[in-house]
């Protein structure tokens, strides 16, 4: 089949959806379960669109790493969906839509179309974040999202008056014979805080405090986990492939990188609040994968996306279910929560320790292996400091833990629903099992590797 | 000389947004900041000689035309441009329905 | 201070701007463009136009060569104009009043005036491929005259019921389409249907189909976003 | 079972059932966890004394096992301990709030132990000792406090992050991950890295000065029955890093003349001597019998850092020496004052007393605990200090001398407090009901008691053991040995001899008790009153303000290390909220500002 129809199903089902909304979520469920199934027999290499080859029409590029990034995005969407249909039922066309737009964004080979893809999905996440009631907060992500998307089409249209054409194999192709760095700093800059704004990177992201400090079960996870994912492969596509950062550019995005990853984390510290102290961690993760992609650590940049995915989604989901119940997200009111949710506290925990990267779990062995490859690297700076911010991580992650399983005076009484329990419990038994049996992941190394030799074949 | 007028219509449009506070004003900032990046986008492709790609007929030969794509290109961001504003328009809209106004300020505490 | 320190910081910006692109060796002078290098070269080209059928290489681009973006371009529209109808969804709504109450040659004015635009725009539209103009022009057009029938009579109120449906089917249309190129031809949006000769009304292939679709839904869609904004919640 | 990797999969297997055992009966979990710390530690012990445990790896393909004597002295005395406090088990468990958990994380702990001295890889001993920490991070906040926990947890991250960039500077000089090979394969600058690196984690595990103050915290908080494995046998993980960098890295920097030491080995010498000062310092003016003995713990450590850091035979043999002895000391104090707590729900010493006459067996454990401690013969504690004087005297280091002998004499009196305060003197009321403990938490009481006094009279096997771990980590001179005798530079010690005239002294003291026993039982309020009237008769407890002039001394002093880390996490916090102010803002304009400086830097400085 098709990989085109990934897009190009969500986006009919979205159009027809109108017609009969209260199905429409019902259309997102047979949509997604399509998705998954299409994303494996999809055949890989470039995709025409509009019977024009590659430098003229538009083309899309399927290879192993755009399949996870589907897999990933489609299955945490329908999941997502899946738990929030009883207190979000409305959004069923918007979301067929995060779908179609995010799809796009992973497969799309042309500069401008992924430009367009980068609009759909950012208003598709306007919408999704409206549900918080805080008109305030999307509204600032609004226009920052809208200047992110300008500078990024704005450094797009300097690269193609330089080079003459959109499609990104063959700009790639155009910029390795150029081979003069300095002149690709400007469009690269621009680019880079385009898409920084978007994947959250820290001196680019005050929208994300508003958006995810207030988000809901729907909006928290959806940003935290499949937008952050789907951004986070995108731009390992632009870092490793486009812009193979040298120079005195390297050094700068690296500077930004770290001091993400470290600021982030005391910032996390310095909060008492449990969504933003979640969130503070997102914003390190994000930092941490662009990182590894800069230095080129490609395999392990993407497990670590899905490991934050999925512990995201569940530690988003859990924080901001009790904090609907409670009525406050301060971590001295949700003192006690897994007191009475025995089940729940477990499956928090494992995903908190996997994401504090401790062993028997999964982002042990992720966070072992990008050291290493670090190591290899010759970064030894780097590590100093991704490995100082992880006591200060480890810190606020432990308080907010042992916080929460502690009951201090009265007990507060969240519930939660079976299925929201089935889920994550599946979501941890991942986490665990992948900590401790290894082989699969490593076996998928090899194949991951290969996205520049796509570029190379054409 | 008028790409760099564009490219001041840019960053006049960043300047806008950073010190309005009005939620109005920051949208046709927005919009300032669009209509320069279009403006450059169309600019890039200008040609003194060229003439507006549309033929007139196949046998047309050495003609010199303006670089159609980014006048296509433009197209898109225009529309693309029109549903942000729409978008924040109507967050404009809905924050004024709960705060009684457009002034980001007079709710601050309110976060 | 605020205000001059930010000026000259961000005017500082654009000259920097400026001056790196005035660096740039690779960056075209304003002007003196040359094509050659470009890919826009070969949409010129003799043999493609005659492929495509569409006299006017712009809309050949918008719809042919790159249809996939304005696909997209469709859904972004669909998408803040949803997101607008979402945004103002209550319970009873009415229309806001106007501030002056219209006389008889306003309101029927403007009705006769709609229709000379609803003439214009559809010619606009029809003729997308040989002239400028299209489907998004046209679709603004009909938006218009919409709103003009709002601006002009105080009792107006337009089917919304109807642009949805409108919206879409315009937009399966769409996609639609796209997907019989792929069954009937070989690839998403690809034409499979006979370009014809260039410069005539009924040539291009599927362009001037997708452009009437992209007329209708584009007009249908903002003149429900202007339905949405002249709407309010009615207090009861 | 004699492989190790089985050994780790059955305590792996083991921590579940035990999950599941204890939430149906946490009697029988306990039981059960006792059966399967008891199997572990009898396997290790039947192969591991003579290397004939199986290290091939089938299972756990990614793992990779080496027996070294080195690793087996820690594992074998750990082992040992977990096992002790197993039989604590049944009699606190349900206390806890989490109490299904407590035996799991327990046995995974033991689990990580295991692995942690086993492996020959650095980055498998990163991962043992992360599991360590996260399972027995756990395991404190179920006693008394939550910041114990926190405080516990960061102290050890912050060693293990120290030991992981260690471990990657060695990668990257030496491109691989082997253990011997990597410290041995480093030098110059980056042997200094490295040794800092490992210091820093040796130091925080241990809770030595710098790093210690996480130690009375966690072990004057944590569940009764775990303060025990904390002070006996997790803060060794200290001493083994420590070891690793001390002895394994080649000395680091300039010899000192007139000690004829490296400088980086004088240091840490140094740094435990103030280990042993500030340890004396605080236990002596401690109230809590736990807190006190935590602190005790911290100048032990600093025993063991001096030792290591001499840098001969002896040193070495008496560093290992102590570390048994004081597992072995500290395992027994902090069960027998667990005993206690458990009958009377307290560690404070101004309101025990008395307990000698209900707990007399605990009395005695906890008496040979302290001789042992305090480094009085016949029991471990004495042997051991008396290598490391020898060490110390024979390297000519006078001012580490001084420290040496000051924390001495000091443990005499601050050990003795508990001993007085808890068991004699006069009895509480509320203490009327209580009993001994109960036999199955006697039988390790007995065990440990036996085996504190053989260590300081039948020293031979010890030493001989030491003597395999001295031929295979150093090229130091064996320490001499028979049955009873150790041989130093300045002497010989006949172990034996000095237990026989201390046995027969004992003997005779007793002999002299019983034939003129005369004094009177009382009651704590019939004495002292006079004509006052008491309201609360637990200020007339001796203990309180016991050495109120020493203190007042350095009262001040005392607690500026912990408002130095009060301080640095304040600090740490005020960055963040900068952070949020300069990054978070609510007003795009900062972001645009932000946006705006990247592009000038980078276009500034880069592209024109």
């Amino acid at each position: 089949m098709s990989a085109v129809l990934l897009i190009a199903i969500p986006l009919l089902a979205a159009f027809i959806s109108i017609l009969f909304k209260k199905y429409s979520i019902y259309l997102l469920f047979a949509v997604t379960i399509f998705n998954i199934a299409n994303v494996f027999l999809a055949t890989e290499g470039i995709i025409i669109i509009g019977g024009f080859s590659p430098p003229l029409g538009i083309s899309l590029l399927v290879d192993t790493y755009s399949k996870i990034a589907l897999l990933l995005v489609n299955a945490l969407v329908l999941v997502i969906a899946a738990l929030n249909v009883k207190a979000y039922p409305k959004y069923g066309t918007i979301l067929l839509l995060v779908v179609a737009g995010l799809n796009g964004l992973v497969l799309t080979n042309d500069l401008f179309n992924f430009f367009v893809f980068l609009e759909i999905s950012g208003i598709a996440a306007y919408l999704i974040t409206a549900s918080n009631k805080k008109p305030i907060t999307t509204f600032r992500y609004l226009v920052i999202g809208a200047i992110g998307s300008s500078l990024f089409l704005l450094g797009l249209i300097i690269l193609y008056s330089m080079f003459g054409t959109l499609n990104m194999v063959d700009m790639i192709k155009e910029i390795a014979l150029n081979n003069n760095y300095q002149e690709l700093v400007l469009p690269f800059t621009l680019m880079f805080i385009g898409l920084g704004v978007e994947a959250k990177l820290l001196p680019f992201n005050s929208w994300v405090k508003g958006i995810l400090g207030h988000s809901n079960t729907f909006s928290g996870p959806m940003i935290a986990s499949v937008y952050a994912s789907a951004m986070g492969f995108v731009l390992g596509r632009f870092i490793t492939n486009l812009f193979n950062f040298e120079g005195m550019l390297l050094t700068v995005v690296l500077v930004i990188l770290v001091a993400g990853i470290v600021l982030s984390d005391i910032m996390a510290f310095a909060s008492k609040k449990s969504r933003e102290i979640l969130l503070f961690s997102s914003v390190a993760q994000a930092s941490m994968i662009a990182l590894l992609f800069v230095n080129g650590i490609i395999i392990w940049a993407v497990y670590l996306i899905i490991a934050n995915a999925l512990s995201k989604t569940v530690m988003f989901m859990i924080i901001n279910k009790a904090q609907k119940d409670v009525g406050s997200d301060e971590v001295k009111s949700l003192q006690g929560l897994f007191a009475n949710n025995l089940v729940i506290g477990i499956i928090f925990t494992i995903a908190t320790l996997s994401v504090m990267g401790l062993p028997l779990l999964v982002g042990f062995t992720i966070k072992l292996n990008f050291l290493t490859e670090l190591a290899d690297a010759g970064q030894i700076w780097t590590i100093a400091f991704i490995l100082i911010a992880s006591v200060v991580e480890g810190i606020y992650f432990v308080k907010l833990l042992l916080k929460l399983w502690y009951p201090e005076g009265n007990l507060i009484k969240v519930n939660y629903h079976l299925s929201f329990k089935l889920v994550f419990a599946i979501i941890a038994l991942a986490l665990l099992t992948f900590g401790v049996y290894q082989a699969p992941l490593d076996k998928l190394d090899n194949t991951v590797d290969t996205v520049m030799e796509v570029v190379n074949n054409g | 000389m008028i790409q760099y007028a564009a490219i001041l219509l840019f960053v006049l449009g960043l300047y806008g947004i950073f010190i309005s506070t009005n939620t109005i004003k920051m949208l046709v900032s927005l919009n300032i900041l669009e209509i320069g990046l279009n403006i450059f986008i169309i600019s890039i492709g200008f040609n003194y000689q060229g003439i507006a790609p549309i033929l007139s007929s196949v046998s047309d030969t050495g003609l010199i035309y303006v670089d159609p794509l980014p006048q296509a290109l433009v197209l898109t961001a225009i529309v693309i441009g029109v549903g942000t504003t729409a978008l924040g328009l109507a967050f404009a809209k809905s924050i004024y329905q709960k705060y009684q106004s457009f002034d980001l300020n007079d709710m601050e505490e309110s976060l | 201070m605020k205000k001059l320190f930010g000026l000259i910081l961000f005017m500082g910006l654009g000259v920097l701007i400026i001056l790196a692109l005035n660096n740039t060796i690779s960056f075209p002078k304003f002007g003196s463009v040359d094509l050659s290098d470009r890919v826009a070269d070969a949409y010129l080209d003799n043999d493609n136009v005659s492929e495509v059928g569409s006299a006017n290489i712009v809309t050949a681009i918008v719809v042919g060569y790159r249809g996939f973006d304005t696909l997209g371009e469709v859904t972004v529209l669909f998408i803040s104009a949803l997101g607008v109808a979402f945004l103002f969804s209550f319970k009873k709504e009415k229309r806001l009043d106007l501030k002056f109450k219209p006389n008889f040659m306003l309101k029927h004015g403007s009705k006769l005036l709609f229709g000379i635009m609803l003439v214009v725009s559809l010619y606009i539209i029809t003729h997308g491929h040989l002239t400028p103009g299209g489907g998004f022009p046209g679709g603004a057009i009909i938006a218009s005259g919409v709103l003009l029938l709002y601006l002009a009579d105080d009792k107006f109120r337009s089917n919304i019921k109807g642009f949805k449906v409108l919206e879409g089917v315009a937009g399966s249309l769409f996609v639609i389409i796209g997907l019989l190129g792929l069954i009937l031809a070989t690839s998403f949006l690809e034409n499979f249907i006979a370009s014809g000769t260039v410069g005539q009304l009924l040539s291009a292939g599927i362009i001037p189909i997708i452009y009437v679709l992209i007329g209708l839904k584009v007009g249908s869609e903002i003149a429900s976003v202007v339905d949405n904004f002249l709407t309010e919640e009615e207090s009861a | 079972m004699a492989n190790i990797e089985y050994l780790l999969l059955f305590l792996v297997g083991s921590a579940v059932i035990s999950y599941f055992l204890t939430r149906l009966n946490s009697f029988i979990g306990s039981i059960f966890t006792i059966f399967a710390t008891m199997f572990v530690f009898v396997s290790l012990a039947a192969y591991g004394f003579n290397m004939n445990l199986d290290t091939t790896v089938s299972l756990l393909p990614w793992f990779s096992f080496s027996q070294t004597y080195l690793g087996f002295f820690f594992v074998i005395i750990i082992a040992f301990i977990y096992l002790m406090v197993s039989f604590f088990h049944p009699y606190f468990l349900d206390k806890y709030p989490y109490k299904n958990s407590y035996n799991l994380l327990f046995l995974l702990s033991l689990a990580g132990i295991i692995g942690a001295f086993y492996t020959d890889h650095f980055l498998q001993l990163f991962f043992f000792f992360e599991m360590i920490i996260w399972t027995t991070m756990f395991l404190i906040p179920q006693g008394k406090s939550r910041e114990a926990a926190v405080s516990y947890f960061g102290f050890s991250l912050t060693g293990s992050v120290a030991l992981l960039i260690g471990i990657f500077v060695i990668y990257q000089n030496v491109g691989r991950f082997d253990i011997q090979a990597g410290l041995a394969g480093i030098s110059g600058t980056t042997s200094v890295f490295v040794f800092v690196l490992f210091m820093i984690a040796a130091l925080a595990k241990l809770g030595t000065f710098p790093l210690h103050i996480w130690l009375p915290l966690a072990h004057g908080n944590a569940p009764h029955p775990f303060s025990p494995v904390l002070s006996g046998a997790l803060v060794k993980l200290g001493a083994f890093i420590g070891i690793l960098a001390l002895i394994k890295i080649n000395p680091i920097g300039p010899v000192i003349g007139a000690i004829d030491l490296a400088l980086g080995q004088y240091i840490i010498a140094f740094i435990g001597s103030l280990s042993i000062v500030f340890g004396t310092l605080m236990a002596i003016k401690e109230d809590d019998a736990k807190k006190l003995l935590a602190y005790s713990s911290m100048s032990h450590g600093g025993y063991i850092l001096v030792a290591f850091s001499a840098l001969n035979g002896f040193a070495f043999a008496g560093g290992l020496y102590h570390i048994l002895a004081h597992a072995l000391a500290s395992a027994g104090a902090f069960m027998a004052i667990a005993a206690v707590a458990r009958a009377t729900g307290t560690t404070k010493m101004k309101e025990l007393g008395g307990m000698i006459h209900k707990m007399p067996i605990t009395y005695l454990a906890y008496l040979i605990a302290i001789i042992s401690m305090a480094g009085i013969p016949p029991m471990g504690g004495f042997i051991s200090k008396w290598l490391i004087f020898q060490a110390v005297i024979d390297r000519g280091m006078i001012l580490i001398a001084v420290a040496v002998f000051f924390g001495s004499v000091g443990s005499f009196l601050y050990v003795f407090r508990p001993l007085a305060a808890l068991f004699l003197g006069q009895e509480f009321r509320e203490y009327k009901h209580v009993k001994e403990a109960p036999l199955l938490m006697l039988i390790p009481t007995f065990i440990i008691m036996g085996l504190n006094i053989y260590t300081g009279v039948i020293p031979k096997q010890i030493i001989d053991f030491i003597n395999n771990i001295i031929g295979e980590n150093t090229a130091f001179a064996p320490v001499v040995a028979t049955t009873f005798t150790v041989t130093a530079t300045y002497g010989t010690l006949n172990a034996g001899l000095i237990a026989l005239i201390f046995g027969v002294g004992v003997a005779i003291a007793f002999i002299i008790f019983i034939l003129m026993k005369k004094s009177r039982k009382v009651e704590l309020m019939d004495t002292y009153t006079a004509a006052n009237f008491v309201h609360d008769e637990h200020l007339l407890h001796y203990s309180v303000d016991f050495y109120a002039p020493l203190e007042r001394m350095y009262e001040k002093q005392s607690h500026w290390m912990k408002k130095f880390y009060d301080a640095l996490a304040h600090k740490v916090k005020e960055v963040g909220k900068l952070a949020k102010y300069l990054f978070m803002s609510n007003n795009i304009g900062v972001t645009l500002i932000w946006i705006l400086v990247i592009i000038v830097l980078l276009i500034g400085v880069v592209a024109l």
